[in-house]
């Protein structure tokens, strides 16, 4: 990896951050003063931002462009810098979180147009794509974790933004402790490269990570992984993504589908150099991919709040990511166009959802939907394609980015290459099931509506960010494979790409996914389509779905293994401190005070017992002086 | 201006300070308080220009003032500074006037006046300078004694109900502790005088000495029995709770905030330097009581109900780190340990004070009896949330600087020490975020509601910190609770403000104190020039 | 008789004084018995005095005579004072003061 | 046999060596004769000044010796360094002692001590007596006496003198601690004890006496020296040591032969016991180091353990036995049991030098000097705080003294602070000088344990300053008197003292460590 230092605009990049960020300080500083135009600016500073971004990805012509700032740590060996990476791969984040964070906060204006807290809502989101930038800008692994934390810090505000709602505030608190659980894993990664490498800026690490024993970078390589885990609530640490929904929408779209979650994907791919180096870590890496999106699918089919819905199929999608990062080389790309549509058309579905929301006086329940393709016809068309896109249409975005995926894990070519793809298509039906059964849910069949609710379209302010996601979700997946390919973009970055000699031939694949989907969406009509939809959820149904409700037991599973024994260990060691470790300081005091007291006794007040203790001490005393000088 | 006596005059200014408050008549607290905040003001500006007057790259010891003192036991009234001290005396420098404005407007209890507790607390202020400034070990015992008798009376006179108990304990710990002390310091003489001819209590000549590794280890340990009690390290530390929990805000803020930090001050400046061979001796056996420390104390903070105890316990668990760090023997670990007491002074100052501010809402303790704050007072919610992203050292923040100095230079030498209390940031993040949920989250509850808005506020349940949420008031319920005044804001903005700045601009910081880590470092015979990369073929970990 | 004998009475003297003081009631037998021990000590003075053949434990056994006095004198107004107050000379009734 | 021919030859006496003593002594001997003759209206001023006079002119004198170093009167008296150290603190101790005599306006009868001693306690008479203005002024001959006893104490160097001195400085003592105005059964008896304690004592102290001239022929510290250091396994010797031992520290009220303290120091007269408590003390130790140093310095491995153990059975008596008093003059009774028990840790450090030097010598005295000063003023306080019938000595009463009179609580609480040995104190400097010594002398297992010791002692003090501070103040409390010139003289002088000698000790450690000679 061989940088250039940056010239002109490029030198400039620091202000992508330093825009939002200054934008949330006014906001929150500024107070009730900025009430009135306050989200204009939040709005303001992010388009801005986005422009920025667009001009240096022009002016980068791929080049790997590092942009020194300042000092941050220094001490020792250890010289953590504040600098920033501007490569094809942070351009192509940079564009992303921008641009959907553009039209996000566009979308917010309306959506949040009756919140007494509004302004803050604008400098907590400005907050976040801040330090969302920063993580994918950062030259350095502290300045990744920086951003890291900083943007688990803005998804914790996000998710307790009605932090009236106990619901609300708790999820926020869950979400923060298991990233937490993940950020332990990067950290420790950080210090296991600084001890192994005395650095921990990309260019040393990758630089220098060859000399390492196998051993060393599989342990760096299974640490990055549990942070990504954490951040992109991958298997084990899934379970608080679905309960991050308690936020505001435009948050679940922007930064729990579109772009946060995705920080683990980013980086395992910005961490490809260490990777390429141990099959294990991949291999695991796999594992939690297949796995997560298994979960994320199994789960997404049962669940009857829509946001939901939309969360486990975020997590399934994140799991595809995964899989794809974890087969290596021929993977990142794919995995990364995957992110790309991913981001518009499920920021597109929940811009819908949150729209239907608003229609439903918030109401989340499906099953008290129905109805509603008549009523919204902008959202209703727009969702479409979003869904269209996401199960995987012939040529919409999903289409392109998902199947790549799944010939490249063909392409493994051994029999896990087989089983991967197997699943990754089961996924692809299951995936088709559960979105069709939201539409359905949703827009089909007759009203479900409780009293006094009167659908009605949202206002342009909302519809007109949704219809840009729509054009981009249909349009992404072509454009970023066929018609201006990633691959050669990122080529910088992972290489140029060598034409890999399918297995199974790609129209196969297209033809087989097609089939499955089809064969999923059908059978999720014959359920849901056809028959009367229940008010209130079956309860008499059979274990599988229980299982499904449950999200396979995830939190049950948290609280019997951490939860419930950590509070039972809390109070445990508080009795022992407060009985064990301080009763047994006071303790000894009572012990001096009684034999005080005992002692005292001896003291009789009669002359003669006085005596007899003087008596007794000279015997004592020329006794011990014979013994001294006898012996 | 090298040659002007800063720490001479941070020593006797805020002394003559404290005779002057004590010299008022019985109520004329405005004047005290006045005279209170210019002294201790002065003494912040001395600082900054003793700061400026600091060359770090100077010799170890500068703006050094010595004269004879008790010629017959080789004691010299020395002082001076190196980084380490320095950034101390910034920290005091900084928190005093903080706790002047923070105290403006506390009531004394019956027939107490306001002016004694500023009295007492410029006497603290100087003979905290004074255990920093010491560079005479005999000198540094007799500040560090003498600093309890003002502590004790500010806990004991304007502490809380339990405060006579609080006192006397807070008291007697540190004297055991200071005893014990008292005989290596002895020992130590001894020692020299065997040494060098004719005893000394200089610390540059004792630095030099070689000491006989048997005798090393009891010196070691009577040192290190004193500054473990005062740090405190466990299992001595269940006096600070009592003590944090009963003190005034003001005195809980110093005592925490500085006091405590003569302990892992100690560490640094006395145990390392003077007892090389024993520190590394036993330096596994104190690593272990740091690290169960972080995660003991931690699982305790979340047990807490009280809010006192409860940033009692949390800072005992930082404790920890900082002992992790020094005995790590790295620059990078030492460096940070040393960032790490003055982080944790501002970061667990302003969690005191801003706790202090709902108790005087309130006047509650209990954490049950708070709720639903930050939907009417988002401005102390704020600072409150800063306060716990501190604790919890996220990036962005002071505390995160020191931490990350500490683990990534801890692990290199003792990974497995380092991955157990890199552990522990979970738990941090834990007991931060479940008190910042239960007081501000959630709907209005507990003694600030309205009359009749809502239902009573719940009953605290002893020990285990798991409140008895209340049921949600109806909607109709608010609080009784007004946001921070002007002054408030004045105490919590500075202390906001150096949080952010410190993490995002710690060099400046790191330059002053490095130099003299290194030189510890090379004292003990590590490596002054920090970790070198291992590199092995072999695969470790 | 050789001389040890008489050292041997003198303990014997001594040990009786003290029991005494340990086991007698009444102040002015207790002083008595202090008076004894004293006793005991000058035929201790005068027999080493006679070993060595020198005069300073004769003496001596005069000083130790004239102090005895005194202290008989004092000691008595002591008890003396305190008889008249409490119609008692027994030592064990002044316990006032104890623990 | 003495024959014929022998003349007698009369021994050398150094007058001026001697000056201080026969000041001393005169000035008691004036003080009775003012008793019998001096008319009685003014003889309550004369008695005070003659007894000043006495006690500061023996201070002038002694100071006039710094520097001598001789034997005299016949080799039995050294004036040398230590002596005269001694001696100055013990006459200027005991000139503040005559001061807490002399205070008039406490007591609303004038006086502390009793108008008629011979009148029985509880007669119609005495009660009449009571409340009369009418003072008794023996006190003063007999304390000078006792004085003058202690002075000789220190200075003897021959067993025999010692033991004259150890009575001449007792027998006034047992009976001005019977002299007391108020509660006077409780004074008596607090006599009586001490009367048979002590003179039991001092018949053990003059046994061993005799045994010791049994083994060495001598009583001449400098002969049994020779003697001990040839054959120190003597057992006469060695009993003779013991029972001398026994008699000193019962006098240093060392456990196990301090049960006595406690109830005297309760019973005497508030000022008797403050003249106790420091100046007997330092008469004891003096004797002790002497005894110990000079005369048997050359086996100091016989007596080093003995030592060593009683150090440690005094500190922890002391200690535990004073957390649960409930009167302040019994719980610094107890106090001064712990601080014996201290000052043998500084005997310890003996390092064999001959005469003393580079020894626990400098320290033991500095320490005696900075303690006696200390617990005089703390009782000249306890002075100041009466009710109904006398000082309100019970503890309870102390509560919110701050509240009452802040200066008197500041007082106390620097007394208690010193005598808890917190730096910028005397207490602190003197357990400094202490302990260094005997970790010099590799006793350091004994200062832990003396440290330990120090902090559960401190727990009492503390409790004071509780009450004192932490508590409010009692409905019924006591009222604090207004003290009169006398007492304010020595609280001024006490309270400095304890400032300067804990802040700026230099020169007065370096004068004792100067004055640490024997002349062997």
């Amino acid at each position: 990896m061989d940088t250039v230092p940056a010239d002109g605009l490029l030198a400039a990049s620091w202000l992508l951050i330093a825009l939002p960020l200054a934008g949330a300080a006014v906001l929150l500083l500024g107070g009730r003063r900025t009430d009135r135009w306050g989200h204009l600016l939040g709005t303001g500073t992010v388009v801005a931002a986005f422009v920025l971004g667009l001009l240096c990805t022009f002016a980068l012509d791929g080049r790997q462009v590092d942009v020194d700032l300042f000092t941050f740590a220094a001490t020792g060996s250890l010289d953590v810098q504040a600098g920033l990476l501007y490569d094809p791969l942070s351009a192509v984040f940079v564009l992303l979180i921008t641009g959907v964070g553009a039209l996000i906060h566009v979308y917010s204006i309306g959506y949040m147009a009756h919140d007494p807290r509004r302004r803050r809502f604008f400098a907590y989101l400005n907050l976040f794509i801040a330090a969302m930038l920063l993580l994918v800008l950062a030259d350095n692994f502290v300045a990744l974790y920086v951003g890291w934390e900083g943007v688990g810090l803005a998804s914790y505000l996000l998710i307790a933004f009605w932090h009236e709602r106990p619901s609300a505030a708790t999820a926020a608190k869950k979400a923060f402790i298991m990233n937490r659980v993940g950020d332990v894993g990067l950290a420790l990664a950080i210090f296991v490269m600084f001890a192994q490498l005395g650095t921990v800026t990309f260019e040393g690490v990758f630089g220098s990570v060859g000399v390492l024993a196998g051993g060393t970078v599989t342990a760096i390589g299974l640490l990055l992984l549990l942070g990504a885990c954490g951040k992109s609530g991958q298997f084990p640490l899934q379970a608080w993504l679905p309960d991050a929904m308690e936020g505001p929408t435009p948050v679940s779209a922007l930064i729990h589908a579109a772009t946060m979650v995705t920080a683990g994907v980013y980086l395992i791919a910005r961490s490809a150099p260490i990777y390429d180096q141990t099959p294990t870590a991949r291999a695991v890496v796999l594992a939690v991919g297949a796995v997560t999106l298994m979960i994320g699918a199994i789960a997404g089919c049962a669940q009857d709040d829509i946001k939901k819905v939309l969360a486990y199929s975020t997590v399934s999608q994140i799991g595809y990511m995964f899989l794809a990062v974890g087969l290596g080389p021929a993977g990142y790309v794919a995995a990364l166009a995957h992110l790309l549509t991913h981001g518009f058309f499920k920021a597109g579905l929940f811009l819908g959802a949150g729209s239907v929301m608003h229609a439903m006086n918030d109401s989340v329940d499906m099953r008290r939907y129905g109805g509603l393709a008549s009523k919204m016809k902008v959202t209703f068309v727009t969702f479409g394609l979003g869904y269209l896109a996401l199960i995987g249409f012939p040529f919409l975005s999903g289409f392109y980015s998902k199947d790549a995926i799944i010939e490249a894990a063909f392409d493994r070519g051994d029999g896990w290459g087989y089983v991967l793809g197997a699943v990754a298509i089961l996924a692809a039906g299951l995936t088709a099931f559960y979105m069709t059964r939201l539409m359905l849910l949703t827009f089909g069949g007759r009203p479900r509506w409780e009293d006094g609710v009167h659908p009605h379209e949202s206002p342009s302010v909302m519809t007109v960010p949704m219809i840009v996601l729509a054009v981009g979700s249909v349009l992404a997946g072509f454009l970023l494979v066929v018609a201006f390919p990633l691959e050669e973009w990122l080529a910088p970055v992972f290489g140029e790409p060598e034409g890999a000699e399918h297995v199974v031939a790609p129209l196969v694949v297209s033809v087989l996914v097609t089939l499955v989907m089809v064969l999923g969406a059908g059978t999720a009509w014959l359920f849901v389509g056809r028959r009367e939809v229940p008010l209130t959820a079956p309860v008499r149904v059979s274990p599988v779905v229980r299982a499904a409700r449950r999200a396979l037991y995830a939190d049950t599973v948290n609280e019997s293994l951490f939860m419930r024994p950590g509070q039972w260990l809390t109070r445990a060691l508080v009795f022992v401190d407060n009985r064990g470790v301080d009763g047994a300081v006071n303790g000894l005091a009572a012990t001096l005070g009684g034999s005080s007291s005992r002692l005292g006794r001896a003291q009789t007040g009669f002359v003669r017992s006085y005596a007899l203790s003087m008596l007794g001490g000279a015997v004592v005393v020329a006794g011990a002086l014979l013994a001294v000088t006898a012996g | 201006m090298n040659d002007f006596p800063f720490l001479l005059t941070m020593i006797a200014v805020p002394a003559v300070g404290a005779a002057v408050v004590a010299a008022l008549p019985r109520g004329r607290d405005v004047l005290a308080k006045q005279v209170a905040l210019g002294v201790s003001a002065l003494v912040f500006l001395l600082a900054v220009l003793a700061t400026i007057a600091f060359d770090a790259g100077g010799d170890r010891f500068q703006l050094t003032t010595s004269v004879s003192w008790i010629p017959d036991f080789g004691v010299d009234f020395a002082l001076g500074v190196d980084g380490i001290a320095l950034v101390m005396l910034l920290l005091i420098g900084v928190l005093v006037p903080v706790v002047v404005v923070a105290s403006w407007r506390d009531t004394p209890p019956a027939n107490r006046s306001m002016s004694t507790f500023f009295a007492w607390l410029l006497l603290l202020e100087a003979m905290m300078v004074g255990v920093f400034a010491a560079t005479d070990v005999f000198l540094f015992y007799v500040f560090f004694e003498a600093m309890l008798v003002p502590m004790y009376f500010l806990i004991g006179s304007f502490g809380g109900p339990r405060r006579q108990y609080a006192a006397v304990k807070f008291f007697l710990y540190s004297l055991v502790g200071g005893l014990v002390m008292l005989a290596a310091v002895i020992g130590l003489y001894v020692v020299s005088s065997s040494e060098l001819g004719e005893g000394t209590f200089a610390f540059d000549a004792l630095r030099q000495i070689e000491i006989d590794p048997g005798v090393q280890k009891l010196l070691f340990l009577g040192f290190f029995v004193a500054f473990a009690i005062k740090a405190p390290l466990v299992p001595f530390h269940t006096w600070l709770p009592d003590s944090g929990a009963e003190a005034p805000i003001g005195g809980a803020v110093l005592l925490v905030g500085v006091l405590d930090k003569v302990g892992t001050f100690g560490f640094i400046r006395y145990c390392l330097p003077l007892f090389p061979d024993a520190s590394r001796d036993l330096a596994p056996f104190v690593l272990v009581l740091a690290v169960a420390g972080i995660l003991y104390a931690a699982l305790l903070a979340m047990g807490q109900s009280d809010l006192k105890r409860w940033v009692s316990y949390t800072s005992i668990a930082h404790f920890g780190y900082i002992a992790l760090g020094i005995f790590a023997f790295t620059t990078e670990a030492g460096t940070g340990a040393v960032l790490y007491m003055v982080n944790h002074g501002i970061a667990t100052g302003l969690l005191f004070l801003i706790v202090g501010m709902l108790i005087a809402r309130g006047g509650s303790r209990q954490i049950a009896d708070y709720g639903g704050i930050a939907a009417q007072a988002p401005k102390l919610a704020g600072a409150f949330l800063i306060a716990c992203l501190a604790a919890l050292a996220l990036p962005g923040t002071n505390s995160f600087v020191s931490e990350l100095l500490v683990l990534i230079g801890s692990f290199p030498s003792v990974p497995v020490f380092t991955i157990l209390a890199t552990a522990g940031i979970i738990l941090a993040a834990l007991y931060s975020l479940l008190v910042y949920q239960r007081t501000m989250h959630g709907p209005p509850r507990g003694v600030l509601l309205e009359a009749g808005t809502g239902p009573t506020p719940a009953e605290p349940v002893g020990g285990s910190g798991t409140a008895t949420v209340t049921a949600p008031a109806p909607a109709a319920a608010r609080l009784r609770v007004r946001d921070l005044s002007r002054r408030e804001l004045a105490v919590a903005g500075p202390m906001v403000a150096l949080i952010i700045a410190l993490g995002v601009y710690p060099q400046p910081l790191i330059d002053l104190i490095e130099p003299a880590v290194a030189a510890t470092m090379s004292d003990i015979g590590a490596d002054p020039a920090g970790v070198q990369p291992a590199t092995d073929t072999e695969g470790t970990d | 008789m050789s001389l040890t004998h008489y050292l041997v009475l003198a303990a014997i003297l001594f040990t009786i004084g003290a029991v005494g003081v340990l086991v007698r009631r009444n102040a002015i037998v207790v002083f008595m018995c202090i008076e004894l021990m004293l006793n005991s000590v000058n035929l201790t003075l005068v027999t080493f005095a006679r070993a060595s053949g020198t005069l300073d434990g004769q003496i001596m056994a005069f000083f130790v005579m004239v102090v005895a006095a005194a202290e008989v004198v004092v000691g008595l107004a002591i008890i003396m004072s305190i008889y008249r107050t409490r119609r008692s000379a027994s030592v064990d009734d002044a316990n006032l003061l104890k623990y | 046999m003495l024959s014929a021919a022998d003349a007698i030859t009369a021994p050398s006496l150094s007058l001026g060596a001697l000056a201080p003593l026969l000041v001393v002594f005169g000035a008691a001997c004036i003080g009775v004769l003012v008793e019998a003759f001096g008319p009685r209206e003014r003889r309550h001023a004369v008695q005070v000044a003659v007894a000043l006079v006495g006690t500061v002119g023996g201070l002038v004198t002694t100071l006039l010796l710094v520097g001598e170093r001789q034997v005299t009167a016949g080799g039995a008296l050294a004036v040398d360094g230590a002596s005269v150290f001694l001696m100055a603190t013990i006459a200027g101790l005991g000139a503040l002692s005559v001061l807490l005599f002399a205070e008039r306006s406490l007591d609303p009868a004038r006086s502390a001590f009793v108008a008629a001693a011979a009148v029985p306690a509880g007669s119609p008479r005495d009660r009449e007596l009571l409340t009369a203005h009418r003072v008794q002024t023996e006190v003063y001959p007999l304390a000078t006496f006792a004085i003058g006893g202690m002075m000789l104490f220190v200075a003897a160097n021959d067993l025999l003198i010692m033991f004259v001195a150890l009575e001449v400085l007792s027998l006034p003592l047992y009976l001005i601690s019977g002299l007391a105005r108020r509660r006077r059964l409780l004074s008596q008896e607090a006599a009586v004890k001490y009367f048979l304690l002590g003179s039991f004592a001092s018949a053990f102290f003059l046994y061993g006496l005799a045994l010791v001239y049994g083994a060495t022929g001598s009583v001449r510290l400098a002969d049994i020296r020779t003697a001990s250091a040839a054959g120190g396994t003597d057992v006469l010797l060695v009993l003779g040591l013991g029972l001398l031992f026994v008699g000193l520290m019962f006098k240093a009220s060392v456990a196990p032969f301090h049960a006595w303290t406690p109830d005297v120091y309760q019973g005497a007269p508030t000022p008797v016991t403050a003249f106790m408590a420091a100046c007997t003390k330092v008469a004891a130790f003096g004797a002790i180091l002497r005894l110990l140093y000079v005369a048997f310095g050359t086996s100091e491995w016989t007596w080093r353990p003995l030592v060593y153990g009683i150090a440690i059975v005094s500190m922890v008596v002391g200690a535990v036995l004073g957390l649960t008093q409930t009167d302040i003059k019994r719980m610094l009774a107890y106090s001064s049991i712990a601080h014996a028990g201290f000052l043998l840790t500084g005997v310890i450090g003996y390092g064999g030098g001959a005469d003393g030097q580079g020894t626990g010598l400098g320290g033991t005295m500095f320490y005696l000097l900075a303690y006696g000063l200390t617990t005089l003023g703390a009782f000249a306080v306890v002075t100041l705080l009466r009710d109904g019938d006398g000082e309100a000595t019970h503890l309870s009463k102390w509560a919110g003294l701050a509240r009452r009179s802040p200066l008197t609580a500041a007082v106390m609480g620097l007394f208690l602070l010193a005598l808890a040995g917190i730096p910028l104190t005397s207490g602190f400097t003197g357990k400094f000088a202490v302990f260094r010594p005997a970790i010099d002398d590799g006793a350091w297992p004994l200062v832990v344990v003396a440290l330990l010791a120090s902090a559960v002692a401190a727990f009492f003090y503390l409790r004071v300053l509780v009450l004192m501070y932490f508590s409010e103040p009692a409905a019924d409390g006591p009222t604090v008197g207004v003290p009169g010139l006398p007492t304010t003289i020595v609280l001024a002088v006490t309270v400095t003292a304890t400032v300067v000698l804990g802040v700026v000790p230099g020169a007065v450690l370096d004068l004792a460590e100067q004055a640490a000679r024997f002349v062997g």
